[in-house]
């Protein structure tokens, strides 16, 4: 306690580090699962492709991508971006299978009929399929962001892992308190993470957790 | 008036769901199409709104092949009833209902003020209005997607086994209101069913088809149930069983003079007066809704 | 990518795998690691997913529980057992385990609760025990899902498993590590490359596992032709 | 970074100073001492700790990710240099500038201080088999299994010094990331390895358990401390604001600030590195 | 002899699903139970074989407290034929069928010999044996139900809406299909619908219920049609509609000397021989199962 006192400007730093490095490739994930998981819902062919490179993608250690991106995109050793793009992998490949069964799991029977009210197919899917998906692809998105924000600790291995940095040190002035309170202010970081997108989730989706009502069948 | 011109419709590769039929709809009336599961009813309904394409053959409206239409615009002039209502479950009752104004670019207060009119007119409470279609019974879902297939002020009313899913008390009241309204509003309402009693109490004609679609007998419901054209029909409408031909039983005298009714099987169907043990023959003339007046 | 030729030509010279630090008894290391952690977690898991799934009851503990152990930095929590009990294989196991639990169980809560609520009502209706609902009608049925949760764990577990390495476990990971401290490029792709194979093959024999615990009649496609009439 | 180019904002020049660190107690602290210092000069400063082995933070710094990084002037010239031989602190620190040159990369003036690694035995360990210097493994090094951080095994100093200037060949290699920390120490006196590279100032070496094994071939160099920066950013200001600082730090101050790093409050580097600068007058804002 | 006393059930909190039903329901006759959704019929039925625990009150069979017996043996004596087959998709038929004798210890072979049996009685080709249920139609799969129901040899079988999900030519297949095996086996069954009309069909007794179980009325079927004791049961067997009221229309001289007879609302229903104009009154008896024969 007294040394999470004393040392709270660098875990205050580290936390918003954290939450900074692994806020975007939560974001990405959301943005490009939607297009993609759209397209596999769609065609067979690209939902075979997105599901097998979802497999793909995680067996690739994070370790490696975190030292190999910097060869694969030309950008500097210490990057933001290498840990940001290696994690956005991750995020994308686990975002995606909820993607694909969030737009399976809307109702035929409610397409079919939006589509008999004159629904074009934009407006089909921006304001009947998408608002749908919502609550899968909220689950989902849960499970990445928890998943996304507990493995950027392993950057701390190139120097890029926010609280990650707490592990290392920790081990090596054999300090385990210091290791506890990067686990918790991890876990702190993904609870804040998952409340942000509980109460989106209320605010965007206020029917998908509704009490029925006496009388509904 | 609708008019199906020898369509054909196959499923990729199957055998065709309805093959060669050609059939024409009468205007402002409600034709039924009933039949067992399978017989092509959807398909067929389906053309009318190019939710289906037919793979040969084609459909016109009032003369106007459909294809001609970009199925869009097609669509939101038409009104369309599900089985499960279909209704979107993120939007408000009435935001389901105005779905169709408001697709049409009406400005969301006028679509607000029709929908509630149409609450009305379906009779449901204006307290529903907020709620989302899982607060509803299956009753008032129903009820709402009639609501909503009547926002865009269609000639045409599509209809898919729409209380099929609905206890039968509900049923027989939403049957009772559709009469009504359609008494009101005179739409051409193509009504799908498998429920053979349905679709004699709402037809103004019916037409039972058999598998791929192919028309076994079509006519007023006195007509088919008089003088059924074949043992399909007989067993699809139940006289082969007997449930149609009827017998006054002479046991018992019930209250009144009404003697019990029951069919060839021996099971009671009804009761008729009798007054003075006489029977009252040669009164009502069955009625088809061509006809009727307020019901 | 004369890397990953470098790496490639690495694997494929056999003397490269002989040895305490070859590839082989790495390999060997790696998919020991995994199948161990894998099957315990599997004992807890599974027992557990379809006690859940059976009585629906403890379903948003559990949610609330596997939830936390996915934030849980695998790494943070290795060091931390490490530090205080020294560099064994244990705490590698240990971390492992819990990382591949929440798949496995959540897997199996939800496939057991998928499970046709009619053929258990049907089953119990007809005097099965609840042990013999269990036994004979929600597992043979959730299988598939069970057989695909233990996949995605095993496929975690491949790819985390890595940092073994930096315990003095050995195992695949250490490419990974030589590769990094010695900014050797080849030398980590030969570590993602392997990893990857193995976790390809894993994957490869799950599916297969996956297909055949599909129960006969429900690998039969929906609307297989029926006969005509009743 | 220092590179407009890399930065991706043509004309605007970064003022920012990165200052790196190798991700172990005493290298977070000394890229505070530097860069505290720097920052009450009036230097933007900014830091990155724990990069890693010096194979990743020379190219780091040679792309502009980071400015600046404390290092150790034996093992920095037989980086930079693989054939260099020098091995004294004096032959060292002249040898660095030249060799530094191709890489683009300069240093400061050298500290006193000095960390080296050392191989280390248990006392016990050392008796039982009359171990007083390196060359004394040769004899029983098929039995030994040594500790270290992974990059040993190839460092100059590692395996191929080790056979190379006193014939110790054969050993087993246990790599143990922690940089001589307490898991390469509990290892140690456990008997998982009988030897481990541990740094000079580790405060551990105080216990009295542990002995240093003497270097009479000088296969390890001198190990001073001297800031390493990218030859462009090279400056007189720079170089006024950070020798002094460098002329002070002894191999005394900088064990004493590893023992205060291991001891029982563990406060940050930043704060040991501040205490430090304060009580030498370093500091004057 | 199955008796309900004073039972009630309330699941967690809300309003009673049963409240205080006394019902004794005879032995070896169809008794049906009849009631819209919500009205508790499933709860009731649950109640004889302890799929249901009732909250106060208790259930007995021929005297006996069911509560008193192991819930699992006392399933075991008792058929169950649900809505939803409720198959064990991942067994055979042959295996579903076989159920309880093989949970009964019986050695396969005579179990499966009894299943192959029993496949007969409930008219099942042979040949669909070795089939999964998901390659049966509706009907089949409800055919294999009551096989395995019967399997156990149970005096009683409770029947939960076990014709709702099928087509209704199907259904009407299974309903006389029901009539004839009763006829054979004499059991006691408790039968369960929310179909007027098949309640009267099947039924010795009818039971017609309220909301909370209640019992609105009960007797034979045509007991309840000559003189439905309320406005509810009038509404609930459709005779406030004029459903039930039957008139013979004079219009519609048809084939033979049928007239075709028409209900209040002027729809027909039915047709009644008139051999030269005359209605010939007085013949036929209307059934109870209980005194019928081969059917
Ligand atoms: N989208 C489709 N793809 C393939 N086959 C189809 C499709 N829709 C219907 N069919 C097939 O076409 C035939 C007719 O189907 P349709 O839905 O028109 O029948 P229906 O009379 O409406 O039946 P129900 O009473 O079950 O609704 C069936 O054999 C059905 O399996
Ligand atoms: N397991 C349960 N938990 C809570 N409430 C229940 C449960 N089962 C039934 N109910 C409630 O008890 C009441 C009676 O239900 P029951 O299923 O007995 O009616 P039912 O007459 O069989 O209806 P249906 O025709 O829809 O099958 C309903 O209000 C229902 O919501
Ligand atoms: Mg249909
Ligand atoms: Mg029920």
């Amino acid at each position: 306690m007294s040394w999470l006192l004393d040392n709270r400007a660098l875990v205050l730093d580290l936390t918003l580090e954290h939450a900074r490095l692994s806020a975007v490739p939560i974001v990405v994930a959301l943005l490009a699962s939607i297009p993609l998981g759209w397209l596999a819902h769609r065609v067979r062919v690209a939902r075979l492709i997105v599901l097998s490179s979802f497999n793909l993608v995680f067996t690739i250690p994070s370790l490696a991508l975190f030292v190999l991106l910097p060869l694969l995109l030309g950008t500097r050793i210490l990057d933001d971006l290498n840990v940001m793009v290696a994690l956005s992998l991750y995020a994308i490949a686990m975002m995606l299978r909820g993607a694909v069964d969030g737009f399976d799991h809307v109702s035929p029977a409610v397409r079919r009929s939006a589509t008999a009210m004159g629904y074009s197919r934009a407006g089909l899917f921006w304001t009947v399929q998408l608002p749908l998906a919502g609550p899968v692809l909220l689950a989902t998105l849960r499970v990445v962001s928890v998943g996304t924000v507990s493995l950027l600790s392993v950057a701390a291995l190139i120097g890029k892992g926010g609280l990650g940095y707490l592990f290392t040190n920790g081990f090596q002035r054999d300090h385990p308190a210091e290791i506890v309170v990067g686990i918790v202010f991890v876990l702190l970081v993904a609870l804040a993470f998952d409340l942000v997108l509980v109460l989106a989730g209320r605010a965007l989706l206020p029917w998908a957790r509704l009490p029925k009502e006496a009388g509904a069948r | 008036m609708i008019e199906f011109i020898d369509v054909t419709k196959s499923y990729d590769g199957d055998a065709p769901a309805v093959e060669n039929v050609s059939l024409r709809l009468p205007a402002r009336s409600i034709t039924v199409l009933v039949g067992s599961s399978g017989s092509g009813k959807t398909t067929l309904l389906r053309m009318v709104n190019r939710m289906v394409d037919p793979t040969s053959g084609r459909v016109e409206i009032d003369g106007e092949d459909v294809a001609a239409r970009p199925p869009v615009a097609l669509r939101r002039g038409i009104g369309y009833v599900p089985q499960h209502s279909g209704l979107l479950p993120h939007r408000r009752v009435i935001d389901n209902i105005a779905t169709v104004p408001l697709l049409n670019g009406e400005p969301k207060a006028a679509a607000h003020r029709r929908a509630s009119e149409l609450m009305d007119v379906v009779g449901l409470d204006a307290s529903l209005a907020g709620r989302y279609p899982a607060q509803l019974s299956g009753g008032q879902q129903q009820r709402v997607a009639v609501a909503r297939a009547l926002a865009g002020d269609p000639n045409i009313l599509l209809m898919d086994e729409p209380f099929g899913a609905v206890d039968p008390i509900v049923r027989a009241e939403l049957q009772q209101e559709t009469l009504r309204l359609q008494h009101e509003l005179r739409k051409t309402i193509v009504f799908v069913t498998h429920d053979i009693d349905e679709a004699f109490l709402l037809g103004d004609e019916v037409v039972i088809l058999r598998r791929g679609g192919r028309v076994a007998q079509r006519g007023t419901p006195a007509d088919i149930l008089a003088d059924p054209v074949d043992a399909f029909v007989a067993a699809f409408i139940g006289s082969d069983r007997g449930r149609r031909r009827l017998t006054i039983s002479s046991r018992r005298p019930t209250t009144g003079a009404d003697r019990v009714v029951v069919d060839a099987g021996g099971y009671p169907v009804g009761v008729i007066a009798a007054p003075a043990g006489q029977l009252a023959a040669g009164d009502p003339t069955p009625r088809s809704r061509g006809t009727r007046m307020a019901g | 990518m004369t890397y990953v030729l470098d790496a490639v030509r690495y694997i494929v010279e056999p003397q490269n795998w002989a040895g305490p630090d070859g590839i082989g008894l790495r390999l060997a290391q790696h998919a020991l690691y995994v199948a161990i952690s894998v099957a315990v977690a599997a004992v807890v898991a599974v027992p557990l997913g379809v006690l859940i799934g059976h009585t629906g009851r403890g379903r948003t503990l559990v949610v609330a529980v596997t939830g936390a152990a996915r934030a849980l930095p695998t790494f943070g929590l290795l060091l931390f057992v490490v530090l205080l009990s020294g560099l064994h294989l244990a705490p590698v196991i240990a971390v492992l385990v819990i990382l591949a639990v929440p798949p496995i169980l959540a897997a199996t809560y939800a496939g057991v609760g998928a499970v046709d609520h009619a053929a258990v009502d049907g089953a119990r209706a007809t005097g099965f025990s609840e042990w013999q609902i269990a036994r004979q009608v929600e597992i043979p049925l959730a299988l598939p899902l069970i057989v695909g949760g233990v996949r995605s764990a095993t496929l975690q577990t491949i790819a985390t498993a890595t940092i073994a390495g930096y315990v003095a476990q050995g195992a695949l990971g250490r490419y990974l590590i030589e590769g990094l401290a010695r900014h050797e490029y080849a030398t980590a792709v030969v570590g993602a490359l392997l990893v990857g194979g193995l976790a390809l093959v894993a994957d490869a024999g799950l599916a297969v596992v996956q297909a055949v615990a599909a129960p006969s009649g429900g690998r039969l496609a929906p609307g297989t032709p029926l006969p005509e009439g009743t | 970074g220092n590179d407009p180019l890399a930065a991706g904002e043509p004309g605007e020049v970064d003022t920012t100073l990165t200052i790196g660190s190798q991700g172990f107690a005493e290298s977070d602290i000394l890229a505070y001492v530097y860069g505290l210092v720097l920052a009450d000069h009036g230097y933007e400063v900014d830091y990155q700790l724990g990069i890693g082995a010096r194979e990743i933070f020379i190219p780091a710094l040679r792309d502009g990710s980071i400015d600046l990084i404390a290092d150790y002037s034996g093992n920095l010239l037989r980086a930079a240099d693989p054939d260099a031989t020098a091995s004294t602190p004096e032959d060292v620190s002249a040898a660095l500038p030249q060799a530094l040159e191709p890489l683009g990369l300069a240093v400061l003036d050298v500290a006193p201080a000095e960390d080296a690694d050392a191989l280390v035995v248990t006392a016990e360990f050392a008796e039982r088999h009359g171990l007083t210097s390196i060359g004394d493994l040769a004899p029983i090094a098929g039995e030994l299994t040594i500790g270290s951080n992974t990059e040993f095994e190839t460092r100059s100093y590692g395996r191929p010094g080790l056979a190379d200037v006193y014939g110790v060949e054969g050993w087993t290699f246990l790599p143990i990331d922690d940089f001589g920390g307490p898991a390469t120490l509990d290892a140690l006196r456990t008997g998982r390895i009988q030897v481990a590279d541990i740094f000079t100032t580790n405060p551990a070496l105080q216990d009295g358990d542990l002995v240093v094994l003497d270097d009479p071939e000088r296969l390890i160099a001198a190990q001073n401390i001297v800031p390493l920066l990218s030859e462009a950013l090279l400056t007189d200001d720079l170089a006024g604001v950070l020798n002094p600082v460098s002329a002070q730090l002894t191999t005394a101050d900088l064990t004493a600030l590893n023992a205060v790093a291991a001891g029982p409050d563990k406060p940050s580097p930043e704060h040991i590195a501040r205490d430090w600068l304060v009580e030498n007058d370093l500091l004057e804002h």
